[in-house]
């Protein structure tokens, strides 16, 4: 422990300031000031924290020395997706979320954080009109905590316990739906089932949803597209089904699709979440993302939201607007024990990049990427299928991803990647553990980001790759 | 400046960004399924680019941020240095994919090992993970842990119950009940925490845990804290340190050494990280050799060469996807480096030295008083006031207060987390990164307005005056017929659509 | 929030940031000759890092810039696109040292170069150079092209006299005063600009070069700027045009078509590149291929592999070090790729058609009158207009009317430069950037204001009210014993040192 | 020429905001609002210009593809100086910088502009305390640019039209000196002498100074440093000498050196410039360059200014402070044809990374800085004349950069440099061009920025570089 300095973080760490306090509270020490601290509590084994790197330049070398051995998407032309995707994001998203004001804003009044407030009010409007929904919280931490608060809202709208959730889904988000459903069993815990998906198409296996659909369970819950890249065509037959039962249609979708796709609330989808990464928020090596949970505005929804949400209201000036938070009591912070969920600090500065990146895009914008992103990957996917031995393994309804079947090749798809990387090429990613009935699979991830000269890149490098 | 709602501005064919041209040859919109083609555009603004900069730059000037002076309380404000937000923002962090081959990003794999590191250096314990998204993230985390924990020995099923207190944060309650358990709350007695009786008299072969902060939000440390965590451990209970109020301990006291099975840090607040209005942000949670094993994974290993990932067997999965919120572990990681294990140690005296200096100052005001002021021994990180008395004089209530403080360039202090165990509560924390001088202007501001609260309570119950908008009406916010947390439902529910 | 000025904030001892310790092993101050040591510390702030973050950020929020709304008029404000200022703040542009091996630096001079050939598809001159840091600085340039060019000739001695217009900018005459030419104003006459007639009364062999603009800050255009330049060329002078006002013709007129010698574009102006207050900036200057040998260096050239760096015999030498101001060109050629032809012929279409909209508008307000109304052709990119009637009514002049538009949240048009050819002057520019709701929004607010002026001219007189601060006394700003352009100064003048 | 498609960046690049607006002006057409320009005057040859590339990721990508293949100073080692300095820019100045508000001012009222007011006040009055100085313009464009303004400003104070100026300067700021003073002759133009540098320490030659002294002469004009990196110790008495014969002295400093170096008011130097780029402006490729320009506060000085300055005043409103131009009329914007010099934009955003710097440094800040740049430079140069056949040239009285004499290695300093680029090295600045009598040396240019091991890796690389 080094003798006081004056560090650039803290204007009273002077031996001035010190005096000064101390002596205005009547102390001759800091130490004094701990007094409720009883002896035996202090750590013994001391702080082996080196002192700090106080020179920022110095910092900043080591920092720097440290991570400038990382590779990243923007060296390396990449293909991997797989719940963080790589979208081009406006120079506009970050000014506004690096702005000082919205980095450092926590809970102010509502005058005092107005128009942080607005602008998230504005991501729930905004992101209202891409799914068609009136209700709409703030973001949650991810696509999978979504996915757990929607199964636990459906349970208790039903008061049902049991839920069927794809199994053409991201293991990650599976993960974490589980431990918010209760895998290691409690008294509240729900039972997930698996819903098949159909081997030939990567779609729901409707038999398999009848086998288990029945007036016992809480919400069946797809994604469209799913984790293999394609879309549910069946939606709105599966969501009569669930709704013949007195179950909760829960889908994820991906809100960059929704300029070409229609919003599940278009067929009768009753909770619709999904990922906000993709709406202007970086990669951030899986720190980028986020989740949304949407219904209609009714009351019997409104109220088993386990997030925060702003209303719209008026002020004590005639016709000015401002922003509350609405059912705040119904929040853990409200309800403590009584709670049936939780909430804490979540994305919302992502929120604030969702919301410029959505009225930058406008309909005309969602529009275009939509149909950019559907016609590069399918191009793509027609080229790389054209390689000896490469398959696209579910080829006709897919988005912006797709699975690649190396099986032909006699390679892992380890391997590939190895030589891929090696040209500079990070290839799709490797489904072969998660998804051992694919074999040595793929998924690969194609989207605006990509140009013509990059697939041919592609293309070259994984000819060469599959030649043995 | 009355900025418009963005959904009633632009006009129709404007463009704000354009997404780049397909350059395959086949028409996009046959290869959406005929079924799921979108039939009506959506109702998102048109505006043109500088139109929507503009707009948001109006935003951020109309919220006031760390700009202002923001002694919060409760949550640690702190200074976020820039040049983390440097770091953050190139593409070795922002760009890195996270199903990368870990070999390809070793650097941010070898900051996440070191910062756990420091994280054991700071709490003892044996083990870390960032997936938690927050605090009440990490909160979570250890109740899944504590089930898992328990299936393992056998015993979930009889164990029921966990406890805490009611002085404990929302989130260890919530959480506790949302995982499945029976919450046990101990009120607060009269020294400022429950008795070893209460605690000797909740404790059963039920308890699954306990889940305590310490200090709390008014200051007060429990000082058998120990004999606690050992009552819970006879029990077969494991014990949680909550360490939101690590601030004024830090470098003092180490969760493990007290007998704590886990705790948890917030990075975005006690480490520097800034809160971005709520999040993206870390609650570290840390445990013992013992519970490790069940963390959420993936695991980072140090192995000859750098460092890989593996999943664990006994691994409860996950609580988030992949490692977490990892720039803000870098940035925290950069800002204790800055610190560093004595700038820590300043850091905590700093925030209890200025804490005591501005409780000197504030209760000089007459009308405030401090509550439990039976507890005489200094405060640590925070005091917890109450303007009771001036309410009872003068009607104006602390929210007023708040409320007023504002135009003077003072952002909201916080009140309590529920229950009030106290009327008309508030509770400021100075923290390390404010200056005397700031800490002064907020104490006179405060002195100012509770002497307008008895010359002029109008004002004060009318405030804010200075602000973006006036005061805010919060009566329909809870009403079906009123709330509206999209354009779209505002419009339908005034006749506008 | 009154900010104080930074000499009176901090306390001793407080450290801003902390320069990296020496590692090498002597006693640094045995370095200085000891003749030279410093031995009074400069009296500089002493302050923590975030107090000087959030002065500055106070300062920003008192900035209005483009935040709020600017048609400022003469300066052509366009949107500054944010891609430009990503792509500049990067390493391989913001870290590239000036002497580096050329060929370490391809891609700065592949820019350069694509931009010059861009400048050179719009005005027909051959080659560019981007030293100039400004506009005046470009003419600057061209005086010492001129001097080059006649002294090449051995007719420096003779060629005393450069010719300009009362209506070209301050630029041109005072830099052709500068450079040692003995100036000829040639004043506006009835139709917006000087007849022929006194041009070639003007002319002589004594005539170095012609400097004028074209269209001028009245939007006015003079129809007979190829004879003039015919009759400047018949005299042995060189023609110099001032394309500050290039927006409303761009992609229309070609400098060198039109028979102009040399020509300059304002790139933090009409390339859509940051004004940053008044740089850094660059005035791009182009010539013939007569007059390229003289270009200030070094010269890029394309050879085989890619660009080198070389020094023209002829050259001039240099008007500023290095390149110019790089990333202003890479930021102008970053917007100019974005816009392309189509987009900056409809930049100038929109230029003019929105000016003319305005023009429509401002003059159904009663009392604004335009100057030069005899022209009754549509103006190009701008109009003058005058309060002078509004004035003569009511007291209130056209700097109190820009005053009082700051209050919401507009800010102040540029009047007119010197001399002012009509009373109260005031000339907005619309440009292409801002959307027909904030041409509106503004002309309400002058409408407004000029009402206000009729119906109580001391609330207009006495504004802004809504500012940082009030209406600054300028009185005594060129007062030696009151002028202060430093603290120090400052203390010392009003007896506090 | 494509159809009209709306453009981001134009908002009312749509066929209703035309139509809208044509028929508020009641043209038919915009080509009829052209009506001024005669129709000969049109451009025959059509603007060659592509269409624009109006998708962001698009643009990004091509301008991206361009710049990326530069090697910088970021991830090469560099110890080129000569002008534009590699020294850490601490990240608050970054922020402040790219503030919206600042980017985008332009001339607004003392009271919209307040702020960035106030800052450039704070710009100057920091700089005059490191100066030790009372009237400090606002900034030129560059050292250049500042050291012919001032050579003039002294010939108007003098009424004399021969200056001397030190050869031991940048071949770059001498040459903008020149066009500053008239290089190509004219009625005003003033005629430079050069003042010859010692051989043996780089600093002026006394008796070249006797011998071209005399009250013909307007000013003398010295670096220190200088630009063969030397100290001028003789400042004192050369000062003493320039005022005997009714000169101006003249002074160009390094403003990182104030810290521990006595500021050249000290010894009498009426007109003091330099360079504002060590002052947290970045390299720029050349494009972060600044000057300065600094006096007592007399008026006779004052009243010379060509620059625009802000002067503190008073408002309205009792007890208020605001910033105004002071001394405009006297500026080329007041003056036209009667300027005896001129101004125009220049680099006034750099005063705002300027001001930040400075008040981040405070005096312990630039008393450390100067301590740590001036000991790594004499340690390197140590070490580095420890290499056999390499020595230093000017060996005692430098700051941070120093002449590396390479003539007994037999290679000339372009071999060397490209052996060192190899190793990712950018070696000193040749000087074998500009300063042939110095034969194979470089200016080697070491800072804060440069870590031990930074060194060693140099001192190994040059090692194998000189070794044959």
């Amino acid at each position: 422990m080094s003798p006081l300095t004056p560090h650039p973080y803290m204007g009273n760490s002077t031996e001035t300031a010190h005096a000064r306090m101390l002596s205005a509270v009547g102390a001759s020490s800091v130490e004094e000031l701990f007094e409720q601290i009883p002896a035996d509590h202090y750590g013994t084994q001391g702080i082996t924290l080196p002192d700090g790197i106080v020179s920022e330049a110095e910092l900043e070398r080591h920092v720097d020395g440290i991570l400038r051995s990382n590779a990243n998407t923007r060296d390396h032309l990449s293909f991997l997706g797989a719940g963080s995707w790589q979208h081009y994001i406006p120079a506009v998203c970050d000014e506004i979320a690096g702005r000082s004001e919205f980095l450092t804003s926590v809970w102010g009044t509502p005058s005092s954080d107005h128009g942080r407030n607005q602008a998230w009010f504005e991501f729930s409007s905004q992101l209202g009109e891409l799914l068609d929904l009136e209700f709409v919280g703030l973001p949650v931490y991810s696509w999978g905590s979504a996915g757990g608060n929607a199964l636990r809202m459906a349970a208790r709208l039903t008061g049902r316990n049991r839920v069927i959730v794809t199994a053409a889904i991201d293991p990650e988000r599976r993960a974490v739906i589980e431990s918010y459903c209760g895998k290691q069993g409690s008294a509240r815990a729900l039972e997930i089932l698996d819903l098949g998906y159909d081997p030939a198409t990567g779609q729901v296996d409707l038999d398999d949803l009848a086998a288990k659909l029945d007036d016992s369970i809480a919400a069946v819950y797809i994604d469209t597209p799913n984790h293999l890249g394609v879309f549910e065509t069946q939606a709105a037959e599966i969501t009569t089904r669930v709704h013949a039962v007195g179950a909760e249609m829960i889908v994820g979708t991906d809100p960059l699709s929704l300029g070409i796709v229609a919003p599940p609330a278009s067929y009768g989808a009753d909770i619709v979440i999904g990922s906000t990464q993709p709406l202007g928020v970086p990669l951030n090596a899986g720190g980028g993302v986020g989740g949304f949970i949407a219904t209609r505005d009714e009351e019997r929804y409104a109220r088993e939201f386990p997030t925060l949400q702003v209303s719209l209201t008026d002020t004590l000036v005639a016709g000015e607007r401002a922003f509350g938070l609405t059912l705040f009591g119904q929040s853990s912070y409200g309800s403590r024990e009584e709670a049936n969920d939780w909430t804490g600090n979540s994305v919302y500065l992502w929120a604030i990049r969702n919301t410029v990146y959505m009225a930058l895009m406008g309909p005309a914008g969602f529009s275009e990427i939509g149909s950019t992103i559907i016609s590069n990957a399918h191009e793509t996917a027609q080229r790389l299928s054209a390689i000896d031995g490469v398959t696209v393994r579910f080829p006709s309804e897919y988005f912006k991803e797709f699975v690649i079947d190396f099986n032909d090749t006699g390679l892992t798809v380890a391997d590939i990647n190895k030589r891929l990387l090696a040209d500079g090429i990070f290839g799709g990613k490797d489904l072969s553990v998660d998804f051992p009935e694919l074999g040595q699979s793929a998924l690969y991830c194609v989207t605006e980001v990509h140009s013509e000269s990059d697939i041919d890149r592609l293309t070259s490098s994984l000819r060469k790759a599959v030649q043995r | 400046w009355s900025e418009p709602v963005i959904m009633e501005m632009g006009a129709p064919g404007r463009r704000g960004t354009v997404p780049p041209t397909a350059w395959g040859s086949g028409d996009p919109s046959a290869f959406v399924p005929s079924g799921l083609r979108r039939t009506q555009a959506p109702g998102l603004p048109e505006m043109s680019e500088p139109d929507v900069l503009r707009h948001y730059l109006h935003l951020s000037q109309q919220t006031m941020g760390m700009v202002g002076i923001s002694l919060f309380g409760t949550c640690t404000m702190k200074y976020n240095p820039r040049i983390s937000e440097r770091i953050i923002a190139r593409p070795y962090v922002a760009d890195v994919h996270p199903a990368q081959d870990p070999a390809t990003m070793q650097g941010v794999l070898q900051i996440v090992h070191q910062f756990s590191e420091a994280l054991t250096a700071l709490s003892g314990m044996a083990a870390f993970t960032f997936q938690p998204g927050g605090g009440a993230a990490a909160a979570f985390t250890h109740t899944a842990v504590t089930r898992a924990y328990h299936a393992s020995r056998g015993e979930l099923g009889q164990r029921t119950e966990i406890i805490t207190t009611a002085q404990a944060h929302p989130s260890s309650p919530s959480t506790a009940a949302a995982a499945g358990f029976d919450v046990i709350t101990l009120p607060t007695e009269e020294d400022g925490y429950p008795s070893v009786e209460a605690l000797r008299a909740a404790v059963s072969d039920r308890t699954a845990a306990l889940m305590v902060n310490n200090p709390d939000d008014m200051g007060i440390y429990n000082p058998h804290i120990k004999e606690w965590v050992d009552i819970v451990h006879e029990a077969g209970g494991l014990c949680f340190y909550d360490h939101a109020n690590f601030n004024g301990v830090m470098t003092r006291l180490r969760a493990a050494e007290l007998g704590f099975d886990a705790c948890m840090f917030m990075l975005h607040k006690t480490f520097g990280v800034t809160k971005g209005g709520g999040g993206p942000a870390v609650g570290a949670y840390g445990c013992s050799e013992e519970l490790s094993k069940f963390l959420p994974g993936p695991r980072l290993e140090k192995v000859n060469d750098g460092f890989v990932l593996v999943e664990s067997p006994s691994s409860l999965g996950r609580i988030r996807e992949y490692l977490g919120n990892v720039p803000q572990v870098i940035a925290a990681y950069t800002w204790l480096t800055a610190m560093g294990g004595n700038g820590l140690r300043e850091a905590a005296d700093l925030s209890v030295l200025t804490n005591n200096y501005m409780e000197k100052r504030i209760l000089k005001i007459p009308g405030i008083t401090k509550a439990f002021p039976q507890v005489t021994k200094r405060r640590l990180e925070m005091t917890r006031f109450s303007l009771a008395e001036i309410t009872a004089e003068t009607g104006v209530t602390a929210v007023d207060i708040q409320n007023r403080m504002t135009d003077f360039g003072i952002d909201a202090f916080w009140l309590s987390h529920e229950p009030w165990t106290i009327p008309e509560p508030f509770t400021p924390e100075a923290g390390e990164a404010w200056s005397i001088e700031d800490i002064d202007y907020w104490i006179d501001v405060l002195a100012h307005v509770v002497d307008e609260a008895r010359s002029d309570a109008e004002l004060v119950k009318t405030s804010p005056h200075n602000q973006a908008v006036a005061r805010a009406n919060m009566s329909g916010l809870d009403d079906p017929e009123r709330w509206a947390t999209t354009w779209r439902a505002y419009q339908r529910k005034n006749g506008q659509q």
